[in-house]
């Protein structure tokens, strides 16, 4: 993977293209939101990672991702890519030219993210209903307790401590 | 002796002495009320039969709770039918909607007229039986198309169209598979195309020659496709429309087109009885000097065909997939049609050069010679 | 094939669902129709979306394996091995090799049953209700074998983070293999029932064609992927579970119906996985290695700072995990990739010029579930 | 928080019962023999035809259908599925509810004829259960519609659902068809 990444750097050098080594698990590479459909059609076409293994939304401390798992059936190998968008103006390339299947991917990381995806045919909540308010995933989201008129409250008070409820 | 109907006409006027046509009335009426409950009972029955038949197929039992072995199901089922709301939705037509369970009903039901259960117990022998049979059945059509229309919902008359075109199609092979046996006989009434066989297999129209042979098992399948069985069920393809034509009919209108059905299964396979195996024909050595004894003996033997039949449907019934409606139509007009030509062709062949005998005494002939 | 015609104003608009027989749960299409003949088909999901990856970030590591469960229940134990197989890898744990054999059964054990009820429910959508209380039945019988297990006959919340939570008894080997066998006779059954039934195979041949570049572009996966004609199956291609221990074939679809890649053959192909299931678990009885079942952990679980997506082969494809851990007992994110999912997005592409009967054979063979799609 | 208005503490609900018992006392007075015989007599066959509704919403779902399978055949006591809501009794409300699909259900109750019953399969329609914690989750389908049975159980055995539809027969049979209630939503 990190010579991938070299290669990615020497193929885009304008791009910022950061090499993210962690304690346990996968390694990732954060890529330029600018770059990002260049990047992937490039490691697609060029570097024959044929399947999108999964596409999704994230948060961390200060920023929302959209992620991205490839994987080359040739050389069975498995890169991880990441963007990151700022939190009030979430704007990424799609790429579900590349893939169709990622444009579902996509209205889910929307719906649940808010991540605005440029290019998208058909950008619509897809878990929610339409009237919904907010974008669940994010770590700041409060849980409705009213919906339209169906009153959602909870019997008895709730203990677990990242519940936060609108009274 | 014509039929029971004149017979109870002619008693009424000997013992009360009233005017003709009253009496007539009087004793038509009686009799349509009686056949008529004869079949709600043998429809009712039927859905009882059809979920034993069913459970005993799928490893289940099937309902047993209500009276012995839960032959009173359909009493419960009828009770609760009836005490339902009877809902009519708001942008329904409403004459038509409310019209089209009876039209199907009696559609059904009048069928019933021309069917003999035995030498005498037949409300009208009618000289153009076959025809009144086949046309008169196709009243049902009218019935669901009208329902599924008036329901004013998308999956009634997608079921709806379906059904037109499945019925109307299948009329043709039907008919057509008919018209070798009327040939034989040279008469439309129901009475003279039994008495045309006899009681033993080898007398029935069925063995009688390669076309009505094959011509059975066409009125079998254009039959069960008329009555919109399995695997002919695209009207009410559960699921692919909900519940076809009659998705939102409930209660009480729901239970006619239900009996409609389960009634239709007892007159195809009486139709198939009566047409290929021989009607309620008993041997000789069966007849007894008792007029009534020999009646009920036409009539356990026609009940007894009948419900093999009716078995048989049921069977099919909880076997086959479906198909799909154009396969369904192709079926039809590019299989059946020119086949039952073909049988009405063989038939017409084997009448002429062997003056109507059949195939096995023509066989029998020519080993004896 | 039927030409489709945009902005006719002839045509109409059928709401399908979420309360429609052959959804089976609650799903939603707008179909866009000419007669029998659809043009569109739009779906609409997330009728059952339960918010299972919030809960995931507001539960401990342990307290989620029931959610796993419910993500799809008819393969729960695929997705309780998953999860734990997930976890583990964040935190580096090594299971015991029993476990890890269990593992396996309990996975083989469960997609025989989730591929009994999908051919059962294609049986029931092309309208023959027999078939599926057939397959209801004998899904029973190992629906009993779970209870031995675990207590539970649907979601049974059987792995846990390195191991397993109980082991599995001699004499319930024996009753497996009983039952396998039995099931081995059923499966005959099945084929004389409906596989070679003559209506059954008109009505799927050459239905709902997905070919192989199609499939992958949609990120189809596990038995529709293979029916397309792909080799590619997880369990062999990247091997987890010791799974590199089994000899077993890749059903892959063969076209001997129709076209490659048809309903049919996704239909066939999982029969064929039932006869390898079968298969693999007859070896894994046979050398079920001794020892524990546990491995030894820290009282409360707190992976390190990282991530990391693990994908098994679930029966109704890649169920990948991507777990984000921020360091504390609870995860920062839990992203579930289901193959449902990925495969209601292909019914638009497939589903136009079809007739509506061929949508609803065409949405069986791809084997939807509700919960895995909306979660 | 404050309490639900329709949960009813055990005080309150016996009360209600003796209320209930005082009440029925008075109407065997009062109703002619006749009436009542009839009653039982229609009773009994409503009891023993409760169709329910082929729908399910979630894991109980998976039970619901084994429920009506070879091992529990609920057709045994005359129940049998119906794809329509019209042609129904009883809707079984078989797993998880969402607040998307709350409305829909709603609708589908509405359009069943009277006399109707519901049961609440499973602890996700009874209360949320499991999916408590979540934000797109119903807590108790019986803030959309009322509930005469709950059958509790994460999903609930097959054996369980039968004993739900069994009380719900008693529940039919003690009913008075003839002399009409209102039923109280």
């Amino acid at each position: 993977m990190e010579t991938l990444h070299t290669r990615l750097q020497e193929k885009f050098p304008n791009a910022q293209v950061t090499f993210a080594n962690l304690e346990a698990g996968d390694h990732y590479i954060i890529v330029d939101t600018a770059h990002l459909h260049s990047i992937i059609s490039y490691l697609k076409i060029d570097e024959h990672y044929t399947i999108l293994m999964c596409l999704s939304g994230a948060e961390d401390s200060e920023f929302l991702q959209s992620v991205y798992h490839l994987f080359s059936e040739s050389s069975r190998k498995k890169v991880t890519l990441k963007v990151r968008l700022p939190k009030d103006n979430p704007e990424v390339e799609t790429i579900g030219d590349l893939w169709p299947g990622a444009y579902f991917f996509e209205r889910e990381a929307y719906d649940l993210f808010g991540i605005i995806y440029k290019n998208h045919p058909d950008l619509r909540r897809i878990m929610l209903p339409e009237d919904w308010i907010g974008h669940p995933l994010r770590k700041n989201y409060i849980d409705p307790i009213q919906y339209q008129d169906i009153n959602n409250e909870r019997a008895y008070p709730c203990d677990v401590p990242n519940v936060t409820e609108k009274k | 002796m014509n039929n029971i109907a004149i017979t109870l006409h002619n008693f009424i006027i000997e013992n009360f002495g009233i005017d003709i046509n009253l009496s007539l009335a009087i004793s038509y009426f009686l009799i349509a009320l009686i056949f008529w409950s004869f079949l709600g009972v043998i429809g009712g029955l039927l859905t009882f039969l059809e979920r034993r038949v069913a459970g005993r197929i799928q490893s289940r039992i099937g309902p047993n709770r209500v009276g012995p072995q839960g032959i009173f199901q359909m009493l419960a089922d009828g009770i609760k039918l009836v005490l339902k709301e009877d809902l009519i939705p708001a942008l329904a037509d409403k004459p038509l909607f409310r019209m089209a369970p009876y039209l199907c009903v009696i559609g059904v039901f009048s069928a019933l007229v021309v069917i003999p259960f035995s030498s005498d117990i037949v409300v009208a022998d009618l000289n153009v039986g076959v025809l009144y049979a086949l046309a008169i059945t196709t009243m049902v059509v009218m019935g669901i198309l009208m329902g599924s229309w008036a329901s004013n919902n998308k999956w009634s008359l997608l079921g709806g169209l379906r059904s037109a075109a499945q019925i109307v199609s299948y009329e043709i092979p039907a008919a057509l598979s008919v018209l070798s046996i009327v040939l034989i006989t040279g008469s439309l009434s129901m009475q003279d195309i039994i008495r045309a066989q006899g009681a033993w297999p080898h007398q029935w129209f069925f063995f009688h020659n390669p076309g009505t042979f094959v011509a059975f098992f066409i009125f079998f399948t254009s039959a069960l496709a008329e009555n919109n069985r399995v695997p002919f069920d695209i009207p009410e393809a559960e699921s692919e429309l909900v519940a076809g034509y009659n998705t939102e009919y409930s209660g009480m209108r729901f239970s006619f087109f239900f009996l409609a059905e389960f009634a239709n299964v007892f007159i195809i396979s009486s139709l198939a009885v009566i047409f290929f195996f021989g009607g309620w024909q008993i041997p000789h050595f069966l007849i007894s000097e008792n007029h009534i004894i020999t009646n009920i003996i036409m009539i356990a033997n026609f009940l007894f065909k009948t419900f093999v039949f009716i078995f048989i449907v049921l069977w099919l019934r909880w076997t086959l997939p479906r198909l799909r409606v154009d396969q369904l139509m192709t079926m039809c007009w590019k299989y059946l049609i020119p086949i039952s030509f073909i049988c009405l062709c063989i038939t017409a062949s084997f009448v002429l050069f062997f003056g109507g005998k059949s195939m096995i005494a023509v066989f029998i002939g020519r080993i004896t010679q | 094939m039927y030409e489709l015609e945009k902005n006719n104003d002839n045509t109409m608009t059928l709401n399908m669902g979420p309360h429609h027989p052959s959804t089976h749960g609650v799903l939603r299409f707008i179909l866009e129709m000419d007669g029998e003949i659809i043009l569109s088909v739009k779906p609409d999901v997330g009728y059952l979306h339960r918010s299972i990856e919030k809960i995931g970030e507001r539960v401990t590591y342990p307290a989620f394996m029931p959610y796993t469960d419910r993500v799809d229940y008819v393969a729960a134990a695929n997705c309780n091995v998953g999860y734990a197989l997930a976890v583990e890898k964040l935190m580096g744990i090594e299971t015991p090799e029993r476990a890890q054999y269990l593992r396996v059964i309990v996975s083989e054990l469960n997609r025989i049953i989730s591929h009994l009820l999908m051919t059962g429910v294609l049986a029931m959508d092309l309208g023959a209700y027999t078939p599926f209380l057939h397959a209801v039945r004998e899904r029973e019988k190992i629906n009993d074998i779970f209870e031995i297990l675990c207590g539970a006959r649907l979601t049974y919340n059987l792995a846990t983070i390195g191991g397993m939570p109980f082991d599995i008894k001699e004499t319930t080997i024996r009753k497996c293999l009983e039952i396998l066998e039995g099931l081995k006779k059923f499966l005959k059954e099945f084929d004389d029932l409906v596989t070679n039934n003559a209506i059954f195979i008109s009505r799927l041949a050459n239905i709902g064609v997905i070919d192989k570049e199609t499939a992958k572009a949609f990120m189809l996966s596990g038995p529709n992927l293979r029916a397309a004609g792909a080799h590619w199956d997880l369990r062999k291609n990247e091997t987890y579970f010791l799974y590199d221990r089994f000899k077993f074939d890749i059903a892959v679809g063969s076209g001997k119906a129709g076209t490659l890649g048809d309903s049919y053959d996704r239909f066939s192909v999982r029969m064929k996985e039932i006869e390898t299931s079968i298969s693999i678990l007859e070896q894994a009885f046979k050398s079920l290695p001794s020892g524990e079942v546990q491995a030894k952990l820290p009282k409360t679980l707190k992976p390190p700072k990282g991530e990391v997506y693990v994908r098994t082969e679930s029966a109704r494809g890649e169920l990948g995990y991507y777990i984000i851990s921020d360091g504390t007992a609870k995860a920062s994110r839990i992203k579930i990739r289901t193959g449902s999912f990925a495969a209601i997005s292909i019914l638009d592409k497939i589903g136009r010029g079809l007739m509506l009967s061929d949508l609803v054979a065409f949405m069986a063979s791809l084997d939807l579930i509700a919960p895995e799609i909306d979660r | 928080m404050e309490k639900r208005d329709h949960i009813e503490t055990r005080e309150e609900y016996r009360t209600k019962e003796n209320e209930v018992q005082e009440w029925s006392a008075y109407q065997k007075l009062s109703d002619n023999v006749l009436f009542t015989s009839l009653d039982k007599i229609l009773n009994l066959g409503r009891a023993n035809s409760l169709w329910y509704l082929l729908f399910g919403t979630a894991c109980c779902a998976i039970e619901l259908m084994q429920t009506g399978g070879p091992r529990a055949d609920l057709d045994r006591f005359g129940s049998v599925f119906r794809p329509t809501p019209r042609q129904c009794d009883l809707i079984i409300i078989a797993g998880t509810v969402t607040l998307k699909m709350a409305s829909r259900i709603k609708i589908l109750y509405d359009q069943m004829p009277e006399p109707k019953y519901v049961i609440s399969m499973g602890s996700c329609a009874n209360c949320g259960g499991l999916f408590d914690l979540g934000y797109s989750v119903l807590r108790g389908i019986d803030k959309v519609i009322p509930v005469d049975v709950y059958v509790p159980g994460c999903p609930p055995r097959p054996e369980a659902l039968t004993e739900g539809l069994l009380v719900l027969q008693q529940k039919v049979k003690n009913e008075k068809f003839l002399v009409k209630e209102k039923k109280s939503i």
